[in-house]
C-alpha cells in the first residue's frame, strides 16, 4: 500500500518535473530535439532572472540536504562541503568538455553528473576513512582544511583555467532537471533517514558510546554517510557546472561551505524539512535584500545574513523547523 | 569451562591502578552482582568487559574467544549487552526506535531496500517493530513507544535501556546500578523483572548495584570489588559476613 | 498537499514580479561589481567612477533627452553571483547596458548573460582576452594582458637594457597571472631570461620567503604585476631584505594606497598604466579634480577606467540615437578616437581598446611619467 | 646557507606574529572549549583601534618611538577588550550550555558579521599602519637583513607567554580557569564565580589580540577590516600544533608554523604555501589529536 503510494508520488513529480521543463525549457518534451539540441533555456513565462533563482534554489536544496544527513543525522560536523561540490562540479565540466563535447545532452548529463558523483564520493571515502575518528569542531576544521587543499589544487591545475577559471562548459542544466534531481535527493535521505541506518545514524549522533554498545559500528556508519553526502554534494557540483556554464575556484570558497551549514542550522539541524526551508530562505533571502541595496545604496546583505544566524542560534537554537517535519517528511 | 572468563586482568591509567589481578568466572544462566564501595572500579570493569578499555594485562574470554583488541561494537555483535549508571539512551528517538536500533546489526537490508522500499526492507522492519514492541511490553512501557525516549520519567529511562540491551539478544547481559534513583516501590518492582527476563531467557547477568538488599534477594553469586581488588566471592550469606567486605563498607562508604 | 499550493503562490508572485517593467522616462544601465569581501575595494573604486560619469552626464541633461540611472549590483567576488546579478539587471532592471567587471573570472561569468540577451557589456578592466571572445557584445576598454605584459618587457629591455628578470606572481589573480605569462613570453624573445619564478596569493601580508629566494637569484629587476592591495607591503619587504633592484609593475599599482603603504619602499619603480595624471589633457585634469571633490580620495586606474567605460557607453548612446541592443552595439563597436582619461580610445574588430600605454615611475611619491608605449 | 639563515630569520619572526595571536586563541579555548572563531576580528578591531587612535587622539606630527608604542597598545587592547566582552555577553554567554556546534555557528558568524561591519565602518580599502615604532634594518653581513621590529615582536611574544604562564599557573584566578577548563559543573558546584572568571579570560585573550592587532600592523603596515581572516586561521592551527589550550603549545606551535611555511616557501614551492597550513592541522589532527605539548584525554564513561 504505502509502496504503491511512493511510486504515484514519484510518478507525480516526473510528470510535473516534465511539464515545468515543457514549459520553461521546451526541449526535452521533444523527443526528437533530446538528440541533438542543446537546452534552450530562455523562454516561456518567467523571467530568466527568476529562472536562474530556481535552478539555484534547487541546487541548494540538494547540497542542504546533502549536508542534513551528516550534520542533522549522524551529527558530523563537516565544513567541507564546498570542496565536494567543487570537485564534482570540475569533474562533471571536464569530463563533458574534453571527453564528451559532442555527445546529445542527456548522455553528457548523467555521464557527467556520475562521474562527478563518483570522484567526490571517492575522495569523500579516503577522507572519510582518514579523519571521521575525529569529533565536534576538530572533525570541522579537518574537513575545512581538506576543502581548501582541494581548491588550492584546482587554483594550480592549468588544464581547467587554473585562476581564470574554467569557461564555455555546455550549459544543459535546466529547470526540470534540478527538480527532478532535488526531488530524488529528498527521497533519498528521507528513506535512508526512516530505515535502519538512518536509526543508526541518529543513535551516534544521540549517543556514540551507547550505539557502539547497541552493535553498531560508528565509523563504518559515519563514512557511509559520508560517502552518500559527497556522492550528492558532487552531484549537486555537476548541476552547477552546466547551469552556469562557467567555473571559478572562487565559489567553493570556506563561505561556501559556511552558507550550506547554515541553510541546515537557520532551518533546524536534524530536520529534512528544516533544511529545505533553510535553503529556501538562503537563496531567495539575498536576492530579496538586494531592494534593501536599492535604498541604503550600500551591500548590507552579508550583515543581515550573519545577524540572522546569530539571532537564530541565541533566540531559536533549534532552528525554524526544529525536529519537526513536513508531513510529506515525516517518518510516519 | 566457565563462558565468560576474565584472567588475572588489571587495568592502569597512566600508572593509576583502577584494577588488579581481576578474575572472575560466569557460568551461563546465572544471576551475578558486584558490589563494591565507590570508585572500587566496578563500571571499570564493564567498560573492559564492553571493549571500551582495553586491559593492560591478562585476558578476557567469551566462550573461549578473547574479547582483547575487539571493538565495542564487536563485542555487543558477540552478545554481550549493557546499561549504564548515568542513562545513556537515544533521547530524541521514539521509545521504540531506541529498541529497534539495537536491531541493527542483526538486520541486513541494504542502502537499496531502504531507498527502493522492498519487499524485504518492509518485511524486516516489520519484524523488527514486532520483537521491540514485545520487548517493550516485557518491561511494561509499551504504551509509551512513540514517545520520544527523553520525555520519559527517570525510572521508565531505565527499564527502557533494558529493553534495549535485550534488543541484542545478548548472551550476557550488564546492568550498571539499575536500580539507581528509584524509589522503593520501583526498586521492587525492577528487582522481579530483572529475576524474570535472567530466567526467561536464560541468560547471564553481571548486576552492579548499590542497593544491598536488592543484590542479597536476587543474586546468585556476589563479587566484591575493593580499590580495584576482588576481595570475596560467593553467595549473599558468605559475602554478608565477611571481615574484608565489612570492613570495607564501614570504612569507606556511607 | 499544501506546501504544493505554497509552491505554486511562490511561482506566481515570482512570475508577477517578473513582469514589473522600468520606466520608460529613465535610462537604465547596470554596473555588478564586488561591493564587499575580500576585492571590496576594486569594486567600489568601479562604481564610483560610473556614478561620476553618470552624475556629470545628467547635469548636462542626460542622453536622448533623458536622465540616467544606475543599478549596481553586488556580487561579493564570487562568479556565481555576478552570473546572477546580471541576469537580474537585464531581465528584471531592463538595463540597457551592462558595466563591470573587474575581474575577468566574474566577467566571463557575466558576458554570456549579456550575449544571450544581446544586451550590450562593457567591462572596465577585464584584461583576459578570452572575456570579448564571448561573444559580439562584450566590449572592454583597458588594454589586454598580451599589450600589457609586453609594455613592460620592451621597456626594461629596451629602455632600460635590463636582461635578467625574476617574476613574482598572485597565483590567485588570473590578472597577475596572464600579465606574467605575457611579459615573460616577450623579454624571453627579446633576448632576456627570466631567472626566477615565485608565487604568492591574495590576502598574504608575509613575502619574505619568495623574495629570499628571488634576491639569491639575482635578477636585474622584479617583475610584480600585482594590486597595489600586495604590492606595498612587497615592495616594503623586498627593501627589508636589502632588495635594490627596481620593481616592476601593471596597472593594478595605480593607487595611493599603493604609496602609503609601500612608502619609500616603491620609490623608483616602474609600472605600466593607461594614463598620467601629469597629462594636461582637460578629460584627465577635470575627472581627477571631479573625482576628488565627489568622493574625496584620489582616483584609482580601476576608476578612470570604469569612468571611461561609462563615457564610452553614453557616447555611443547618443550616436546611435537609440537604446536598443543591436543597434547599440553596433555604436559602441564604432567607438573610434573616442578621448577618454585613460587615453584615445578606439575599439578593434576583436572589440578590445587599441590605446597606447605609459610606463611610469614612482619619484618622491608621485608617478612620474617616463615613456609611451603604443601597441 | 645564508638563504637558509635568512628563512630562519624570517620565518621565526613570521611566527611570532602567528603565535601572538595563538596565544589569546589558545586562552579561550582552555577555558571554555571553545573555538572562538571571532578571535581573529578581535584582532582586527585592534589594529583598526591602534590605527584610529594614532591617527586622531596623537598630536599630528608625533615621531615613532616605544612610548608612543605602548600608547597605542594599550589603545588597542582596550578596544579589543571592549569588543570582546561584547562578544562574550552578548554572543557566546547566552549559549552556555547550547551544543558546541550551536556556539561554533553563532562565532562564525559574529566572525563575518564583524568583517563585514568592518568593510562598512572602515571601508574596504586597505589602509597604511603609521609607523609608531622606530625601526632599522640591521645589516648582518653576507647579504642577511634583520629588521629591529622583528626582534621587539618576537620578544614581546615571549614576554606575553610567560606572562600568562605565570598567570595561569601562579594566581588564584589560574586555577580558577583552569577548573573550570577542567569541568564547567564542578567549578560551579565549588564556588566558583565562572562567568566573573570566563569574563576576565575574554578580557584578556582579547587584549592579547589586540595587542597583536598592533605589531600586525607595525610588522605590515596594511590593514583592512578582512585581515583577521588568515592570521585567525593560521594561529588556531598553530595552537592546534602546539596542543590547544596550552600556552607553551601555542607558542612553539606558532613558531614551527611560521618556521615551516618559510622553508616550504623557500625550499620547496610557494605555490602550495597556504594549502602547508592545513596540511600541518590535518596531520597533527589525525596523528597527535593532543597536538605535540597536549596530553590524550580518556573519555569519562
Amino acid at each position: 500500500m504505502k509502496f504503491n503510494k511512493t511510486i504515484l508520488i514519484i510518478l507525480l513529480f516526473v510528470v510535473a518535473a516534465l511539464a515545468l521543463n515543457f514549459v520553461m525549457g521546451g526541449f526535452a518534451f521533444d523527443m526528437s530535439l533530446l538528440m541533438y539540441a542543446k537546452p534552450t533555456r530562455w523562454q516561456g513565462l518567467i523571467s530568466p532572472y527568476y529562472y536562474a533563482v530556481l535552478v539555484i534554489l534547487g541546487i541548494n536544496i540538494v547540497l542542504s540536504v546533502s549536508l542534513a544527513l551528516l550534520n542533522g543525522f549522524t551529527g558530523l560536523f563537516t565544513m567541507g562541503h564546498a570542496g565536494f561540490m567543487a570537485i564534482g562540479a570540475y569533474t562533471s565540466a571536464s569530463i563533458v568538455t574534453f571527453m564528451l563535447p559532442t555527445a546529445p545532452f542527456f548522455v553528457q548529463m548523467i555521464v557527467g553528473s556520475l562521474c562527478a558523483g563518483t570522484i567526490a564520493a571517492l575522495i569523500g571515502f579516503l577522507i572519510g576513512v582518514s579523519s571521521l575518528r575525529l569529533n565536534g569542531d576538530y572533525l570541522g576544521m579537518v574537513t575545512l582544511g581538506f576543502s581548501e587543499i582541494i581548491r588550492i589544487m584546482l587554483l594550480n591545475i592549468d588544464a581547467v583555467g587554473g585562476a581564470r577559471g574554467m569557461t564555455d562548459i555546455p550549459q544543459y542544466t535546466n529547470l526540470g532537471s534540478v527538480l527532478l534531481l532535488a526531488v530524488i535527493v529528498i527521497l533519498f535521505i528521507k528513506r535512508i533517514r526512516d530505515g535502519r541506518l538512518g536509526r543508526a545514524m541518529l543513535a551516534i549522533k544521540e549517543n556514540e558510546m551507547a550505539a557502539n554498545m547497541m552493535g553498531i559500528n560508528p565509523l563504518a556508519i559515519k563514512v557511509k554517510a559520508f560517502v552518500i553526502s559527497s556522492f550528492i554534494a558532487g552531484v549537486a557540483g555537476s548541476f552547477f557546472a552546466h547551469s552556469e556554464g562557467y567555473l571559478s575556484t572562487q565559489t567553493f570558497t570556506f563561505v561556501k561551505s559556511f552558507e550550506v551549514i547554515a541553510m541546515n542550522v537557520i532551518g533546524g539541524l536534524g530536520s529534512l524539512s528544516g533544511a529545505i526551508l533553510g535553503a529556501g530562505i538562503l537563496t531567495v533571502l539575498p536576492e530579496a535584500l538586494r531592494k534593501v541595496q536599492d535604498i541604503t545604496g550600500i551591500d548590507l546583505r552579508m550583515i543581515i545574513y550573519a545577524l540572522t544566524m546569530i539571532l537564530i542560534m541565541i533566540l531559536r537554537p533549534q532552528g525554524l523547523m526544529g525536529n519537526r517535519e513536513w508531513k510529506w517528511l515525516s517518518s510516519k | 569451562m566457565a563462558f565468560l572468563e576474565i584472567d588475572n586482568m588489571s587495568l592502569e591509567f597512566g600508572g593509576v591502578k583502577a584494577c588488579q589481578n581481576v578474575s572472575m568466572k560466569l557460568e551461563p544462566g546465572i544471576l551475578y552482582g558486584l558490589i563494591g564501595p565507590n570508585g572500587a572500579g566496578k563500571s571499570t570493569i564493564f567498560n573492559v568487559l564492553t571493549g571500551i578499555y582495553p586491559p593492560t594485562r591478562g585476558d578476557v574470554r567469551l566462550s573461549d574467544e578473547s574479547l582483547v583488541g575487539k571493538k565495542p561494537f564487536e563485542i555487543a555483535q558477540k552478545g554481550i549487552g549493557r546499561t549504564f549508571q548515568n542513562i545513556r539512551l537515544f533521547k530524541e528517538l521514539t521509545v521504540l526506535e531506541n529498541v529497534m536500533s539495537a536491531f541493527y546489526s542483526s538486520s541486513n537490508s541494504s542502502i537499496t531496500d531502504m531507498v527502493f522500499e522492498t519487499g524485504k526492507f518492509h518485511a524486516e522492519e516489520e519484524e523488527v517493530k514486532i520483537k521491540s514492541l514485545e520487548l517493550l511490553k516485557v518491561m511494561g512501557i509499551d504504551d509509551l513507544a512513540a514517545v520520544p525516549a527523553g520525555g520519559l520519567p527517570y525510572g521508565k529511562q531505565r527499564k527502557l535501556e533494558i529493553a534495549r540491551a535485550l534488543g541484542l539478544s545478548p548472551k550476557l547481559l550488564l546492568l550498571d546500578e539499575p536500580a539507581a534513583g528509584l524509589n522503593p516501590t520501583e526498586t521492587r518492582e525492577l528487582t522481579d523483572l530483572i529475576r524474570k527476563i535472567q530466567k526467561d531467557r536464560n541468560i547471564t547477568v553481571l548486576l552492579i548495584e548499590h542497593d544491598m538488599g536488592l543484590v542479597m534477594k536476587i543474586c546468585e553469586k556476589i563479587y566484591v570489588l575493593v580499590q580495584g581488588q576482588l576481595v570475596c566471592e560467593g553467595p549473599a550469606d558468605v559475602v554478608q559476613n565477611d571481615k574484608r567486605v565489612i570492613e570495607a563498607y564501614l570504612g569507606v562508604d556511607e | 498537499m499544501k506546501w504544493m499550493l505554497n509552491l505554486s503562490l511562490v511561482l506566481s508572485v515570482l512570475i508577477a514580479a517578473s513582469c514589473n517593467k522600468g520606466g520608460a522616462d529613465k535610462i537604465v544601465i547596470g554596473n555588478f561589481g564586488s561591493l564587499t569581501g575580500t576585492e571590496a575595494t576594486f569594486g567600489v573604486s568601479t562604481r564610483d567612477g560610473i556614478i561620476l560619469a553618470m552624475e556629470e552626464l545628467n547635469k548636462n541633461g542626460g542622453v536622448l533627452g533623458k536622465q540616467v540611472e544606475l543599478k549596481a549590483y553586488d556580487n561579493q567576488g564570487k562568479p556565481e553571483e555576478a552570473r546572477l546579478s546580471v541576469e537580474k539587471l537585464i531581465n528584471v532592471d531592463n538595463v540597457v547596458a551592462v558595466l563591470g567587471e573587474v575581474a575577468s573570472t566574474r566577467s566571463l561569468a557575466g558576458a554570456p548573460v549579456a550575449q544571450q540577451n544581446k544586451v550590450p557589456m562593457i567591462s572596465p578592466s577585464s584584461t583576459n582576452p578570452m572575456v570579448t571572445q564571448k561573444g559580439d557584445y562584450i566590449f572592454r576598454v583597458c588594454f589586454i594582458d598580451p599589450f600589457q605584459g609586453e609594455v613592460i618587457a620592451k621597456f626594461a629591455y629596451n629602455t632600460l637594457g635590463l636582461r635578467k628578470a625574476a617574476i613574482f606572481r598572485d597565483s590567485k589573480s588570473d590578472y597577475s597571472m596572464g600579465l606574467s605569462k605575457f611579459f615573460e613570453n616577450k623579454f624571453v624573445s627579446l633576448g632576456g631570461t627570466i631567472v626566477g619564478d615565485e608565487k604568492y596569493a591574495a590576502g598574504d601580508s608575509d613575502f619574505k620567503a619568495q623574495l629570499t629566494n628571488l634576491k639569491s637569484k639575482q635578477p636585474e629587476f622584479m617583475y610584480v604585476p600585482g594590486y597595489y592591495t600586495e604590492v606595498g607591503l612587497i615592495a616594503r619587504q623586498a627593501r627589508e631584505l636589502g632588495v635594490k633592484i627596481p620593481l616592476m609593475g601593471g596597472d593594478g599599482w595605480d593607487s595611493t594606497v599603493l604609496k602609503e603603504i609601500g612608502g619609500e619602499a616603491v620609490e623608483g619603480n616602474y609600472f605600466s598604466n593607461h594614463y598620467t595624471v601629469e597629462d594636461p589633457r582637460p578629460e584627465v585634469q577635470n575627472f581627477i579634480k571631479n573625482y576628488k571633490a565627489r568622493f574625496g580620495t584620489v582616483p584609482d586606474s580601476l576608476a578612470a577606467l570604469s569612468y571611461d567605460s561609462a563615457q564610452v557607453l553614453f557616447d555611443s548612446i547618443k550616436r546611435a540615437g537609440s537604446v536598443e541592443g543591436p543597434k547599440l552595439r553596433d555604436a559602441i563597436a564604432a567607438t573610434k578616437n573616442f578621448p577618454g582619461v585613460t587615453g584615445v580610445i578606439t575599439l578593434n574588430e576583436n572589440r578590445d581598446a587599441v590605446k597606447s600605454a605609459v610606463v611610469l615611475q614612482v619619484v618622491d611619491g608621485k608617478f612620474k611619467f617616463k615613456e609611451t608605449i603604443n601597441p | 646557507m645564508n638563504d637558509f639563515i635568512q628563512h630562519t630569520i624570517n620565518g621565526l619572526a613570521l611566527g611570532s606574529i602567528y603565535a601572538l595571536v595563538a596565544l589569546g586563541y589558545t586562552m579561550v579555548f582552555g577555558v571554555l572549549q571553545l573555538i572562538n572563531f571571532a578571535h581573529g576580528e578581535i584582532f582586527m578591531i585592534g589594529a583598526f583601534s591602534g590605527l584610529y587612535f594614532s591617527r586622531y587622539a596623537l598630536p599630528a606630527g608625533t615621531e615613532p618611538s616605544i612610548g608612543v608604542t605602548l600608547m597605542v597598545l594599550l589603545a588597542a587592547m582596550i578596544g579589543s577588550a571592549v569588543l570582546g566582552v561584547i562578544i562574550e555577553k552578548f554572543a557566546y554567554r547566552p549559549l552556555r550550555k547550547a551544543p558546541r556546534i550551536n556556539i561554533l555557528i553563532t562565532a562564525i558568524g559574529v566572525s563575518l558579521l564583524l568583517q563585514y561591519g568592518g568593510q562598512l565602518i572602515f571601508g574596504a580599502s586597505p589602509q597604511f599602519f603609521p609607523t609608531i615604532l622606530p625601526r632599522q634594518n640591521i645589516d648582518l653581513g653576507g647579504d642577511i637583513f634583520l629588521d629591529t621590529n622583528q626582534i621587539t615582536i618576537f620578544i614581546l611574544s615571549f614576554v606575553l607567554m610567560v606572562i600568562l604562564q605565570y598567570l595561569v599557573f601562579k594566581t588564584q584566578f589560574g586555577r580558577s580557569m583552569r577548573a573550570i577548563s577542567h569541568s564547567l559543573e564542578t567549578a560551579n558546584v565549588i564556588g566558583i564565580n565562572v562567568n566573573k572568571v570566563i569574563f576576565i579570560t575574554f578580557i584578556i585573550g582579547s587584549a592579547l589580540a589586540g595587542a597583536a592587532g598592533v605589531l600586525y600592523g607595525i610588522a605590515y603596515p596594511k590593514i583592512d577590516p578582512l585581515l583577521g581572516l588568515l592570521p585567525g586561521l593560521k594561529a588556531f592551527i598553530a595552537a592546534v600544533l602546539g596542543g590547544i589550550g596550552n600556552i607553551t603549545g601555542a607558542v612553539i606551535g606558532a613558531v614551527l608554523l611560521g618556521l615551516s611555511e618559510t622553508y616550504v616557501a623557500g625550499y620547496i614551492s610557494s605555490t602550495y604555501r597556504d594549502a602547508l597550513a592545513f596540511v600541518i592541522l590535518i596531520l597533527v589532527l589525525l596523528l597527535r589529536p593532543g597536538g605535540l605539548l597536549g596530553s590524550k584525554k580518556i573519555e569519562k564513561v
